[in-house]
């Protein structure tokens, strides 16, 4: 029914199938967007939030996605700029990903604020100074680069490109794509480096303060590091998870062995940096305002120090030790366990520095307090997901995602 | 025109681009952020022109002076009045939330008759006119069948004009049931009646004394006149005077003291004559009060019954702490003891309060400096004496309801008996007026207080407030709240200097609402003949002129009078009069219930935080009270964690407290600061009437409790009663 | 008159809170409850959102039976200067909604430029900032003495003490109005001092040696105001906010509950530095 | 984010970061400005026909 639109030389699914799974998915996200339109129209008393555990759920939703989308931006710098030329084959999937990730990011702060409608003034009325404005800023830039990366794949589609227009465009998109991702690269350096700064910058918040340099924070540096690491791992996750789905290969082992031993190495650096950070943090930053390291942890009446096991050891150090050997990589199985370990641990650290900071007692006389989520704010989080799904489908069904995908499938 | 998939495309995207390109989507955005700054059902308070007037607060007895800020003609706030005798300038969270009650939806907004079943909340709006003939009739068919005396009023305090205007209605009607809200006023009262001879409430040079030994009264929990203590706490602070709490639960005041002794409750008396013996072993009495009356016998009393071994065994404290107590307060050179539980609601043990009253004497602080003196009651109202016909006549030689003044012949008003003496039988009125009280909310063991007044044919409320008592009413004649009317406010809750107040029109009456005083003149001219002449005033207002005289004018213009002078505590001391004979074998007040099925005891404490008298805490005040305190619709309950452990309850359990008298459900506070083995419950809460504010919060520790008459005063001497938790 | 103005000495309004004197009566809340239009709802016992500008805590000395203590601490916005000159709020605000005025040293809170991100709310250590989760609804009646001084808050945004700053505003036109620059000391105080009951709370200006607060806390400017006065701590000294609210407590277990210390820390060295 | 705006400051803060930014916009609307310029001409020159 719909097959001219359907990339050449490659097989879809019915189009029955196709809108079978398109309507469950879409149930899903209309719950959302209806838990969505609660929120907007009654308020933030719809979530289980309060003045003692203001950042919740969705928020780490938001730096979970940016965290994860990552995987646009360093795949586009080793690409375009450092000229990795393999990683072309699964380029167009890393910009997916990240359109999808960061779409949804600008979409849950615009959920996430108290006044959306006065949302603007964060450029309008910009304090230069904090974080959050570079976090704003940086975020729509690159979601602008983000789009025009994604734009010339829309534009690839089999009947709009039959449009002499729209096949120009995307060619000549296509030419200066590197000035686009060198761009894309400055301010993902920079948003995502600033989403750490936020944490790192409250000195009234000795869990999350850190000292840095300049005007930046060491979590500055690690935030950026962290998404260069475990970004393309959600590339390599979705990438074989659309494999599993669709029964075929899409991408060959060796770009996948690349972009793997890449995010190895840069895991492998940052787990180090984050122990080293971490060390310093407990021994010499939180010492100095009067409490240890297991103060922050103690007094939780659900994880306690577990969570930070999990992140540094069994969701670091552990993936970052399997991608770094050739036999973790070319292993299937050890390296889909990996880079699922990975995204896990990135979600931990972005759940630490978000949740907890503001959670974590600083009065000696405060306590911990617990929080559930309420379903609005379930249905909000797991709107983007669903909203993400469809959005995979519909490329993948009508863009050429996987240049590779026709060889490897003849 | 066909429309092409491509054309309506183009249109579509074209005509998107070319409004991004005019000025309509920012304008759009822009407004939107402006009406999101200015949502409609956002208030914007209206400005105007501001102006301020002085008043007093009667909210409690504590009669401080406030100055109310005005814009236009609506009251903005409401602060405490700058060089105010008592509180200068400062004011408790209940004054400070007053316009919540002025202006909240608990008003009784007109005169309301009953038209379902009582207590069902259905009401009737009635004219003035109308509610007047309907008490008039009634009282003037029970006043023809002879039964005058069978008309009963319950007051908040027998001084000032309004309540002697209820007293004179009452005689002139001829019943001699005028029945007051009981506090320790009246056992401070009958103590100086019985220990002096005199008719006057005691007052306390408080500020002045260097020594304050409190048995369990709340000196920051809102005893006497709150703020007037609160400051002379501070004053104690910044001048080094010592403070000793003695009670089994750390109160604030106990926290705030210098020291604080656990003591089994209910042995306070011991205490006190344990203190005297070891005084006076020591020498230590003050040589000008050796000579008073029974002071021999008083002496031979403590020595031979209150040995510090034998105190010590009885009160739980040990014997070094007893003698260097006893030593400390009796060299301070301006001791003072006091006591009246927490905030006083509950008379308590006469003998207690006579053996402090004798520990005072013994150190030699009456009539001095930082000590006890008298204040007497409101010297102003002197009103044509009543001529009284003879209908008035036979049913004033009727005996009181409550047995005040016969079965309990130095009680003025026992209001603690009525419950009892209805349920069970023996007594029963026609007809109940109720102003400026709430006894089925505030009365212990509100529940039966309940039950009597539903045999009570006839209930007429004068609350301003849909209260529990209102509500429960067969007609509602609202009072102005105090910002609405004029009042005189004498204040006597502890003052050593008596002083007048006079509450004013600071607004003009809101609803359709009228002047108790009004009303009761109104009823007694619709009464006609001698109720008639009884009142010769025009309106209340004229009546209150003519009453204060030359103060009027001093009070309008000021707002309240004072001279500052003491007054003398006069006639001869008598250390041990005949109503104290029963010390000679010490007993403490027995608390209801059995060891085996009530292993704990349930006492109350009292927090400034919680109003638990005739007003009900406004939203403000429930606001700023905490989350151990009140926990969703829960009450909290404080137990000592060993206490806890016993009985496997941990923080924030839920639990069942059961008393003989009743059974509630509560939350579990474990708190170190208090005695193991005892409960703790806040009053003040479980309201069923007022706004959603209050209403359905935690329970009413008066349903758990009921009343223990004392075998002298009669007066209620509960301090607290058996319970049981069990786990939910 | 605004040139006279630019020539004005910079103040620091701070208060000293007496916590001996303090007897946690809750005045101070309900004062500033009622000078602020602070609203409220049917149940504020979840004190997670309840909105109190001045919150009044109840410490305990973790000691058991009988050698328990406990303290009341009321918790204003703290008007944090800063180490580095950046209140820990004011610098994050990304829509400049909040500004530490260097002419009062007051922190302010512009509501309608508030978008409600609530970063605020987890830079600030004490927890004075406050969100409206709720559209604020009043009691039919109820809004007639709200007070045109203060601006009720719309749902959405983040609230907090303003050290009666419209008080300010007032004690100062009425000050120009009659041809002065400075304000004498009892002109403007704030609701909370004003009301209580125990004179436990004194407010004034820092920087001026005259002030009461001044002579109590004995501020080192040179060192982001520490308090000379031994008796006397601020909140989470160590983390370098500069507050300018000062407790005062001759209980040590008091004094030391205001900031962490390590368990083998001597705490009467450390404070007095 | 304007000059005009009344919390805006011609300190170094603002010029650092309002410079990175409005360099960004620069760079992402003049490469987007081109590629459409680029194509439009293009398109007029008759390139990207339907076999190319």
């Amino acid at each position: 029914m719909d097959s001219a639109l359907i990339p050449e030389g490659v097989k879809r699914c019915s189009f029955g199938k196709f809108a079978l799974g398109i309507i469950i998915v879409g149930g899903v996200l209309l719950w959302g967007v209806y838990a969505m339109l609660l929120v907007w129209l009654k308020g933030l008393n719809q979530t289980n939030m309060n003045d003692f555990y203001g950042f919740a759920l969705w928020i780490w939703a938001d730096l979970g996605v940016i965290a994860l989308g990552g995987g646009a931006f360093f795949t586009g710098l080793l690409r375009y700029v450092i000229g990795k030329d393999e990683l072309k084959n699964i380029i167009n999937c890393a910009v997916l990903i990240g359109f999808i990730c960061y779409s949804s990011a600008l979409l849950i702060l615009a959920i996430d604020i108290g006044q959306p409608l006065r949302g603007w003034f964060i450029f309008w009325h910009a304090n230069v100074h904090s974080m959050l404005t570079e976090v704003a800023f940086c975020l729509s830039c690159y979601f602008a680069v983000l789009t025009i990366e994604y734009i010339p794949l829309i534009l690839e589609n089999r009947q709009l490109n039959k449009v002499p227009f729209f096949h120009n465009l995307a060619h000549n998109m296509h030419e200066v794509m590197a000035i686009f991702a060198a761009t894309g690269a400055f301010l993902s350096f920079f948003h995502q480096g600033s989403l750490g700064g936020v944490a790192g910058v409250l000195y009234g918040r000795p869990f999350a303060v850190r000292e840095g340099i300049f005007i930046w924070p060491w979590t500055f540096f690690l935030f950026t590091w962290s998404a260069a690491a475990y970004g393309p791992c959600f590339t390599l996750f979705v990438t074989r998870l659309m494999e599993k789905i669709t029964g075929k290969k899409l991408v060959k082992q060796n770009v996948i062995n690349l972009l793997a031993k890449i995010s190895g190495w840069t895991m492998g650096t940052y787990i180090i940096a984050k122990i080293i950070d971490t060390w310093y943090w407990a021994a010499a930053t939180a010492p100095a305002l009067g409490l240890n390291l297991i103060d922050f942890y103690s007094n939780n009446p659900f994880y306690g120090i577990w969570i930070l096991i999990a992140e540094i050891v069994v969701c670091g150090v552990i993936p970052a030790a399997i991608l770094l050997t050739p036999k973790g990589r070319s292993n299937s199985t050890l390296l889909f366990t990996a880079v699922s370990l990975a995204c896990i641990g990135v979600l931990i650290n972005r759940w630490v520095m978000v949740l907890q900071v503001m959670a974590v007692p600083v009065m000696t006389f405060e306590n911990w307090v617990m929080y559930i989520p309420s379903w609005q704010e379930v249905a909000t989080t797991i709107l983007p997901v669903a909203y993400g799904v469809i959005l995979v489908m519909i490329s993948f069904r009508y863009l050429p995602i996987f240049p590779q995908e026709r060889e490897l499938n003849p | 025109m066909k429309i092409g998939r491509r054309s309506f495309l183009s249109f579509v995207v074209g005509g998107a681009a070319g409004t991004a390109i005019t000025p309509l989507p920012w304008k759009l955005t822009d407004d939107s952020s402006i009406w999101s700054q200015n949502w409609p059902w956002t208030p914007v308070p209206p400005d105007g022109e501001y102006s301020q007037s002085d008043s007093v607060c009667t909210l409690c007895p504590g009669g401080c002076g406030i100055t109310v800020r005005k814009v236009d003609d609506r009251v903005v706030k409401i602060e405490g009045m700058k060089g105010h005798p008592i509180n200068d300038g400062g004011l408790c969270l209940m004054g400070l939330s007053g316009l919540q009650l002025l202006y909240g939806p608990t008003r009784v907004k007109t005169p309301l008759k009953r038209v379902g079943k009582r207590g069902e909340g259905k009401w009737e709006k009635i004219s003035w006119d109308e509610a007047i003939s309907e008490v008039t009739k009634k009282l003037a068919d029970i006043r023809s069948n002879g039964e005058s005396h069978a008309v009963g009023s319950i007051v908040d305090s027998e001084s000032g004009t309004v309540p002697n205007l209820f007293k004179r209605f009452l005689t002139a009607y001829g019943s001699p049931n005028f029945m007051t809200m009981p506090s320790i006023q009246d056992s401070y009262g009958m103590t100086l009646q019985l220990m002096h001879g005199v008719s006057a409430q005691a007052g306390f040079d408080a500020e002045n004394a260097d020594f304050i030994l409190s048995f369990g009264s709340g000196i920051i929990d809102g005893w006497g006149s709150p703020v007037r203590m609160f400051k002379a706490n501070s004053a104690w602070k910044a001048n080094g005077k010592k403070v000793v709490q003695i009670e089994p639960r750390l109160s604030n005041t106990a926290a705030k003291s210098d020291k604080w002794i656990p003591i089994k409750p209910g042995t306070e008396a011991a205490l006190a004559l344990g203190l005297a013996n070891v005084i006076i072993t020591n020498s230590l009495d003050s040589k000008k009060i050796s000579q008073s009356t029974g002071f021999e016998s008083f002496k031979k009393l403590v020595q031979n019954e209150y040995s510090t071994d034998k105190v010590s065994k009885i009160t739980g404290i040990n014997s070094a702490t007893i003698v260097s107590l006893a030593k400390n307060f009796a060299r301070a050179s301006k001791p003072l003891a006091i006591c009246g539980k927490g905030q006083g609601s509950i008379p308590g043990n006469l003998n207690e309060f006579m053996a402090v009253h004798a520990l005072n004497a013994l150190v030699g602080n009456i009539n001095e400096d930082g000590g006890v003196w008298a204040v007497t009651e409101t010297d102003y109202i002197k009103w044509p004496e009543l001529e009284m016909d003879s209908v008035a006549e036979s049913g004033m030689q009727k005996e009181r309801i409550d047995g005040a003044g016969s079965e309990y012949p130095h009680a003025k008003s026992l209001l603690n008996r009525l419950a009892e003496v209805i349920n069970s039988g023996d007594g029963s009125l026609e007809v109940i007026f109720v102003s400026g009280a709430n006894p089925l909310y505030s009365m212990p063991d509100s529940k039966a207080m309940k039950t009597a007044f539903d045999s009570i044919p006839f209930v007429v409320s004068f609350s301003s407030y849909m209260d529990e008592t209102a509500g429960n009413a067969d007609l509602i004649l609202p009072n102005h709240v105090y910002l609405e009317r004029y009042e005189d406010v004498p204040t006597l809750a502890g003052l050593s200097k008596p002083i007048v107040g006079l509450t004013r029109p600071v607004v003009k009456p809101q609803f359709n609402t009228k002047h108790v005083g009004d009303v009761v003149m109104l009823i007694a001219k619709a009464l006609g003949g001698g109720m008639a002449d009884a009142f010769p005033w025009e309106s209340y207002e004229a009546c209150l002129k003519e009453t204060l005289g030359v103060k009027w004018d001093v009070l309008v213009k000021k707002g309240f009078e004072f001279n500052g002078d003491k007054c003398i505590l006069e006639g001869d001391f008598n250390f041990y009069p005949e109503a104290m004979k029963s010390l000679s074998n010490f007993s403490p007040v027995s608390v209801e219930g059995s060891v085996i099925s009530y292993p704990l005891i349930l006492i109350p404490y009292d927090s400034i935080r919680l109003a638990n008298g005739y007003i009900g805490d406004p939203p403000f005040a429930i606001k700023a009270v905490e989350d151990t305190v009140l926990k969703d619709k829960n009450s909290c309950v404080e137990i000592n964690p060993k206490t806890g452990k016993e009985l496997g309850l941990t923080e924030g359990r839920y639990a069942f407290l059961h008393t003989p008298r009743g059974k509630a459900k509560v939350k579990v506070h474990l708190y170190e600061g208090i005695m193991p083995g005892i409960v703790a419950l806040p009053r003040g809460l479980g309201h069923t009437a007022y706004d959603k504010y209050l209403a359905g919060k935690g329970c009413n520790f008066n349903e758990l409790i009921g009343p223990t008459e004392d075998p002298v005063s009669g007066l209620d001497a509960a301090w607290g009663i058996r319970a049981r938790l069990t786990k939910v | 008159m605004k040139e006279e103005g630019k020539h004005k000495k910079a103040k620091k309004y701070g208060m000293v809170i007496n916590l001996d004197e303090c007897t946690g009566c809750g005045a101070c809340m309900v004062a500033c409850m009622a000078e602020n239009n602070v609203p409220f709802k049917e149940d504020e016992s979840n004190k997670l959102d309840s909105i109190a500008w001045m919150r009044v805590y109840k410490l305990t000395n973790g000691k058991s039976y009988p050698e328990a203590d406990i303290c009341y601490l009321p918790r204003p916005c703290m008007h944090c200067e800063g180490d580095h000159g950046h209140s820990p709020c004011v610098s994050v605000c990304p829509a400049t909604a909040t500004d530490y005025s260097h002419e009062t040293g007051i922190v302010s809170q512009i509501y309608t430029r508030c978008f409600g991100c609530r970063y605020c709310m987890g830079a600030c250590p004490y927890h004075a900032r406050y969100f409206n989760w709720w559209d604020p609804v009043w009691p039919e009646g109820s809004t007639k003495y709200l007070s045109p001084n203060v601006s009720p808050r719309m749902r959405g945004v983040v609230e907090k003490c303003s050290f009666c700053f419209h008080r300010y505003q007032l004690a100062m036109d009425k000050a120009y109005f009659e041809g002065r620059t400075e304000l004498e000391e009892d002109e403007y105080q704030t609701s909370c001092t004003q009301a209580c009951p125990a004179g436990a709370i004194t407010f004034g200006d820092l920087n001026n040696p005259e002030h009461k607060v001044h002579q109590l806390a004995k501020p080192d400017n040179k060192h982001g105001g520490r308090p000379g006065n031994p008796n006397v701590f601020r909140l989470l000294e160590r983390l370098g906010t500069n507050p300018k609210v000062y407790y005062m407590s001759s209980r040590e277990w008091v004094r030391r509950a205001g900031d962490n210390y390590l368990d083998n820390e001597d705490f009467a060295k450390n404070y007095r530095r | 984010m304007f000059p005009f705006s009344f919390e805006w400051i011609w300190d170094v803060g603002h010029m650092v970061f309002m410079g990175g930014l409005w360099y960004a916009l620069t760079i992402i609307g003049l490469g987007m400005t081109y590629c459409i310029l680029k194509s439009v001409i293009d398109t007029m020159q008759g390139k990207g026909g339907h076999h190319h």
